[in-house]
C-alpha cells in the first residue's frame, strides 16, 4: 500500500508546471484522493520510527525538531514538490532547503523513503564514510544545501529562486527554517531582500515548535508577534498545524497559488511530536534516547 | 590518545571556574548564545541569572553587546562553539573588540574536529588563524582542564580581549594541581634534546604519545606546550630550534594560519631550522572523534613520522 | 550669545536625573525657554558651514549623511543629553553612539561645539595623527564606540544600556542608526534582543534620509514598512520631521518618558539638508564638494 | 611608489573586464552591496540590470545568495569592500561556498591600509589570513590593472570559489599587455641571485622599487610576485631559497596569515632559509595612504634595510 507512493508515483504526480510559473494549481487538491492523507498519516507513524532508529543506531543526532519537522516535509516530498529521486539535480526541480540542518534525520527518512537513498543507509547516520553527515551536506543525494550553521538557509534558497528567474524555470524553492533560528539577523536580510527582489518563486516554511537549543523561544528569545514581523518584512503569511495533514496540505496549495510575493508559512508544532515524554521536552533538541527511553518510544510509535 | 589515561572536560572546567570567579570579579557577566548547557555556563545563568544574558543563535549582536558592556567597564565571557563565536561574528570582533582594545573574552568549546560527528560545518578549524589575525588578542589553547581553569582565570585578570579554545570532547589530563600556567610562558612538558614537538590543546597529549614511540626507538623528543599561541613563547621555540635542531608542530587546526605558521615565522626570521607540520589538510566530515583524527593524520603515529622524517633532516 | 550653549550651560541644563529611571522628565519642555530654538537652529546653520569646511579641507568625506543627523545630534547633545565635556568618561553620562560612523563630520562639528575638542582640531579630520578618524573612534574624547563597518551600533548600545541596569544607574544610551544600515541583519538581531531584555533605557533614532551609499533606499533595497518593521520586533516607534527642532526635542523628551520598552525615533529627514545641490543627491553620501561647490555650498549658509 | 610611474586603478580594470566577459560567460551574475560605483559594477548594473542583483549592506546575505546561485549553475561575482566581503560573511564563505567548493568570485576593492583615510575599520588587513584559511579557495592578489583583468578572466574560466583581492588607489603599473598571469605560477619580475623579494600586490612596484635602491648599493635581488596565495608557487619559493639563499616577504597585510606566513612554512619545511617579512604590525588610523604606507614600514627603505639584514645573515 505505502509502496504506492515510491518514487515511480511521485514522479507521476508531479506532472511539469504551466508556464505562468503559478506552479501546478492543476494538482492542488491532488492529496484529496481517497484514502491519501491516511496514506500519509501511516507514513508519517512509520518514518518516526526511522528517525529514532536513526538517531538511536547513532547514538547522536537532534529527535527534536525532526519529529516536528515531519509533516512538513512529506507534504513536500509526496505531494507537493516537482522531483525525480532518480536525478536529485534534475534542474526542473523545485528545490527543498533544509536550513535547520541539525534536523537532518528527519530529511533523511523522507528521502529514504522518496527513494533518494537506501533505508539501510540510515544506519550509517553520523558514522565515518557514511553519506549522512550529522547537518544536512550536499554529499547526500536530494541534499541541497550544506547546513549546520543556523540563518543561511533562505539566502541559499533566494539564490536558487532568483536562478531560476534568470533561466526563465518555473521552479519552486521552499526553505525550511526553525524558529530558534529566526533570532539570526542573516534570516532577516534574506527576508528583506526577498521581498525587495519580489521572489515570488520562494516559500519559507518555519518550524514553529517554540522551543530552541537549551530552553523555550519565549526564555531564549522572544520571537513574537512572529507573523507580524515576517509580514513587515514584505512576506504573504499563512499559519497552519504543522501536524495536521489536510490542514499543511491545502495551505501548501494556497502558497502554491497566487503568488506575487514570496509567501511564509508559520506551521505551529510540537517539539518531540509523537513521542509523550520527548514533547515540548527541550532535553531531547540535541540528545539520542537511551536504550530504554529508545524502547519506549518505539513502544508508542508502534 | 592512550585509552588508560584520565580523561576531563576543559568545557566543564570553565563553566566551574568562572562560578569560582564570581565573588572575586563582580563585573564578570556571561552572555550566551543558546549553547550553554553545551559550554557549561548554564552553571552561572542559574546561579547569577541576572549577570547573565542569553541572545540565542545571533553572535554578531552577541559580540556587540559584550563590546558595549566591556566598555561600560564589565567583564564579558561570551561562550558558544567556536564556529559559532569566531568564525560567524569575526568582524564584530575585529571592529568592536580588537581595534578599541576591549575587555572581552570569549571562550568558545567544540572547536576542531574533535567535534566529531556533527561535521564538517561544526568542526573550527581555522578560529586560530582568525583569532590570531586580531592584533592585541591574547589567544590561549590548553591543553588539559587544569590549564583551562587556570587560563580561564588569567584571562579574568588580565586586561584586554582573549580568545579561549577548549574542545567538545574530554580530553587526556596531562597537569595535577600543582601545575602553574603563565600566559604567554610555554611550558617544557617533557625534556629531551634530539628534536622538540611542539604542539597545543588535545594535541599535547597526542604529542606526548609519540614522544614515547620515539622513546622506544631511541629518540628523545622535546614536547613543548605552546597553550599561548598570541603572543607566543618566541624564546621557547628559539631554544629548542638552537638546543634540538629540528621541529614538529602538531595542531588541530588547519595548516593555514595556526600554530605550524607561527613557530615557521619565528624560525624563519631568527633561526632557519628544519620543520614539520602536522595539521589538517582540508574538511573532515562526520565521525567519532578519535577516528576522525587518525584519519586526519593527528595520531601519535603520524606526529612521529614527521619527527623521524625532521630528524633525518636535521641530520642532513 | 550661542556661548550660552558652552559646556557649562550644557551641564547646568543636565541636572541629575531621578532614580527611577525615568531620566530628566523635570527638564522637559526646557528648550520652549525663550529664544532656545532659534539659538539651536542658528547653531545648525553655523555647524552646517564647519562640516563642509571639516570635509573640505579633508579633501573626502561624507556630507550627505552628516547634514541629515545634525539637528538629531544638537537636540542631544545641546538639549537631551546628561553629559559633561569636560569629563568625556563620566560613568553616569548619558550615551550617544554614532553606528552610522562614516557621519563623524557632523559628531565632530557637535563635540567641538559642545566643548569636547577644539574647533580648530577639525581641520585636522582624515590626515595622519589625527584624533578624527575618518569614522568615528573612541580616540576622540565623546566617541563612545569605534565604528564604520555597519549595523554594529545598537547592539554596542545594547551593551551600554545593559550594564546601566547592571549597575543600578539611570543613564539613557542613544544610538544614530542610518536607514541603508537597517539593511544589516545585526540590526535586527539587536533590536529582537533589546526588547526581550526589555532594555526600556535605550532609545534608537533612524536618520530616515531615503538614500543610501549608491542610490535611494527603495532602489537598493526596499524598507517600508520601517515602523511596522519595529513595531514587530517589540520596540516604541515614534516619527518626526528630523530638521524641525521643536518638534524633534518634544518627540526625544516623548521618548524618555514612560519608557517600558526601547523606542525608535523615526527621523524623517533630507541627506544633504542645507546645500541644494546636495539635498536628496546620492552623489554627495561620500564625496568632497570641490572648490566651486564649496564656495556655493557656503553661500548658501551664510 | 616612484612617483614618475604610470598609475591604473585595479578595481576599474576589473569593472571593465566584467563587460568584456559578459557575451563569453552568460551564467555571470553580479552582486553587490551597496558599493557598487566604488567597486566599478555600476558599469555591469546599468548595462546588464537582469544580471545584477543589489542586497545592500547585508553581506551575509549576499554570499549566501551566491552560493544559491551557484549551486544552480549560475557564475556569481560578488563584489565590495575587502573588509565586508571577508571579514563580515567569513562564516558563509566557510559553509556555504569553501565547504561545498562551489563556483563563487569573490572580488573585492579597497583592502589593505591603500584605502588610507577612512581608518582601521576600513583597512582590511587580515582578509588574506581569512581566505587562504578557506580549503580549496583560489586567493589571488594583483600587482597591477592588467594583471587584475586578466586574474579575473581565469577566475570566470576556472572552476571553483575565488577571492581576489583590489586596492582602492590606483597603482603603479608594472605590467603591459604582453603580460601572461597564470594562476599559480609565479612571475619572476625581476632577475638577481643576491636574495629574493617575494611580494604581491601594490607592494610588487615597491619592492622593485626597493631593488633598485639595492641595485645601487650593488646587491642584485631577485623580485617574485606572489600573485596566486592559494595556491602558492611553491617550487618558486624553493627555488629562490637554494638560488639566492635569503628571503625578502613584503606585503600590504597583518603579518599574521599572509604571504610571510606562506612563505615561511613552505622554508621551513623544504628549505630553512633566514627569512625576513616586512608586514603591518598593528592596526593603522586615518591618514594618506602614501603616509601610512611609510609610517607602516611598507615602503622601498623598509624592504631594503629587511634585505640587507637578511643578505647579512646569510653570509653568517
Ligand atoms: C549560527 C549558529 N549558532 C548556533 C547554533 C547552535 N544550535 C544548533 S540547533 C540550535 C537551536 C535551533 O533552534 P530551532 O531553530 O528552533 O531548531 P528546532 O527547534 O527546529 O530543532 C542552536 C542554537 C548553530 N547551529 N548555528
Ligand atoms: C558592513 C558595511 N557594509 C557596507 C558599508 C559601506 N557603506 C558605507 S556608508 C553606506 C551607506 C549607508 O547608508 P545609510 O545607513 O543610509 O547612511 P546615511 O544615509 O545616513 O549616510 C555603505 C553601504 C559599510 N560601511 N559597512
Ligand atoms: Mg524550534
Ligand atoms: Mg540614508
Amino acid at each position: 500500500m505505502l509502496s504506492s507512493l515510491q518514487p515511480a508515483l511521485v514522479r507521476e504526480m508531479t506532472v511539469p508546471k504551466t508556464a505562468n510559473g503559478n506552479s501546478s494549481t492543476n494538482l492542488n487538491g491532488a492529496w484529496k484522493a481517497p484514502g491519501r492523507v491516511q496514506e500519509l498519516e501511516a507514513m508519517a507513524r512509520e518514518l518516526r520510527r526511522d528517525i529514532l532508529q536513526t538517531i538511536f543506531t547513532a547514538g547522536s543526532g537532534h529527535p527534536g525538531g525532526s519529529l516536528s519537522e515531519l509533516e512538513i516535509l512529506i507534504s513536500l516530498y509526496f505531494y507537493a514538490l516537482r522531483h525525480d529521486p532518480a536525478q536529485p539535480s534534475w534542474p526542473d526541480r523545485d528545490r527543498l532547503v533544509l536550513s535547520k540542518g541539525h534536523a537532518s534525520p528527519g530529511l533523511y527518512a523522507v528521502l529514504a523513503r522518496a527513494g533518494y537513498i537506501a533505508r539501510d543507509e540510515l544506519a550509517t547516520f553520523r558514522k565515518l564514510d557514511s553519506r549522512l553527515q550529522g547537518h544536512a551536506h550536499p554529499m547526500t543525494p536530494g541534499v541541497e544545501m550544506n547546513s549546520g550553521s543556523l540563518g543561511m538557509g533562505l539566502s541559499f534558497a533566494l539564490g536558487c529562486a532568483l536562478a531560476a528567474r534568470l533561466d526563465a524555470k518555473d521552479y519552486l524553492v521552499y526553505a525550511i527554517l526553525g524558529d530558534g533560528e529566526c533570532d539570526e539577523g542573516e534570516v532577516w536580510e534574506a527576508a528583506m531582500s526577498a521581498s525587495h527582489h519580489k521572489a515570488s518563486n520562494l516559500i519559507a516554511i518555519v518550524d514553529r515548535n517554540r522551543i530552541q537549543n537549551d530552553r523555550f523561544t519565549d526564555e531564549v528569545m522572544s520571537l513574537e508577534p512572529l507573523p507580524l514581523k515576517w509580514r513587515s518584512f514584505g512576506w504573504r503569511v499563512l499559519e497552519v498545524d504543522g501536524h495536521d495533514l489536510p490542514s499543511l496540505l491545502s495551505t501548501i496549495d494556497k502558497a502554491r497559488t497566487r503568488r506575487t510575493r514570496p509567501t511564509v508559512i508559520i506551521a505551529h508544532t510540537v517539539k518531540g511530536k509523537g513521542v509523550t515524554f520527548m514533547e515540548n521536552n527541550p532535553a531531547f533538541h540535541g540528545r539520542s534516547p537511551n536504550q530504554e527511553e529508545f524502547e519506549q518510544a518505539m513502544k508508542e510509535l508502534a | 590518545m592512550a585509552a588508560t589515561q584520565a580523561m576531563a572536560s576543559t568545557r566543564e572546567a570553565y563553566g566551574r571556574t568562572l562560578l569560582d570567579l564570581a565573588d572575586k570579579h563582580p563585573g564578570i557577566v556571561v552572555l550566551g548564545g543558546d549553547l550553554n548547557v553545551s559550554v557549561f555556563t548554564h552553571l552561572w545563568r542559574d546561579k547569577y541569572p541576572e549577570r547573565f544574558f542569553d541572545f540565542g543563535p545571533a553572535e554578531q549582536n552577541m559580540v556587540g553587546v559584550a563590546a558595549g558592556l566591556a566598555a561600560s567597564g564589565k567583564i564579558p565571557f561570551v561562550s558558544t562553539f567556536a564556529v559559532f563565536g569566531v568564525e560567524r561574528p569575526f568582524d564584530q570582533l575585529r571592529v568592536l573588540v580588537s581595534q578599541p582594545h576591549l575587555n572581552v573574552k570569549l571562550v568558545c568549546t567544540h572547536a576542531g574536529i574533535l567535534t566529531g560527528e556533527d561535521g564538517m560545518s561544526a568542526h573550527g578549524i581555522e578560529d586560530l588563524a582568525l583569532a590570531c589575525s586580531l592584533d592585541g588578542f591574547h589567544v590561549v589553547v590548553p591543553s588539559d582542564a587544569e590549564e583551562a581553569s587556570q587560563a580561564v582565570q588569567a584571562a579574568a585578570e588580565a586586561d584586554g580581549p582573549f580568545y579561549i579554545r577548549l574542545s567538545r570532547a574530554a580530553t587526556p589530563v596531562v597537569h595535577d594541581q600543582s601545575y602553574r600556567f603563565t600566559l604567554g610562558r610555554s611550558e617544557t612538558i617533557k625534556q629531551g634534546n634530539d628534536l622538540t614537538i611542539i604542539s597545543a590543546g588535545a594535541m599535547v597529549a597526542v604529542s606526548l604519545d609519540a614522544a614515547d614511540l620515539l622513546g622506544q626507538s631511541g629518540v628523545i623528543a622535546r614536547v613543548v606546550n605552546m597553550h599561548t599561541l598570541k603572543p607566543a613563547d618566541e624564546d621557547a621555540i628559539l631554544a629548542a630550534a638552537r638546543e634540538t635542531g629540528a621541529i614538529v608542530t602538531a595542531e588541530e587546526h588547519y595548516v593555514h594560519g595556526g600554530l605550524g605558521s607561527i613557530v615557521a615565522q619565528v624560525l624563519g626570521q631568527h633561526h632557519p631550522t628544519p620543520l614539520e607540520m602536522v595539521a589538517l589538510r582540508g574538511y573532515t566530515v562526520s565521525g567519532p572523534a578519535e577516528q576522525l583524527m587518525v584519519r586526519s593524520g593527528l595520531s601519535a603515529d603520524s606526529i612521529k613520522s614527521a619527527a623521524l622524517k625532521a630528524l633525518k633532516r636535521k641530520q642532513g
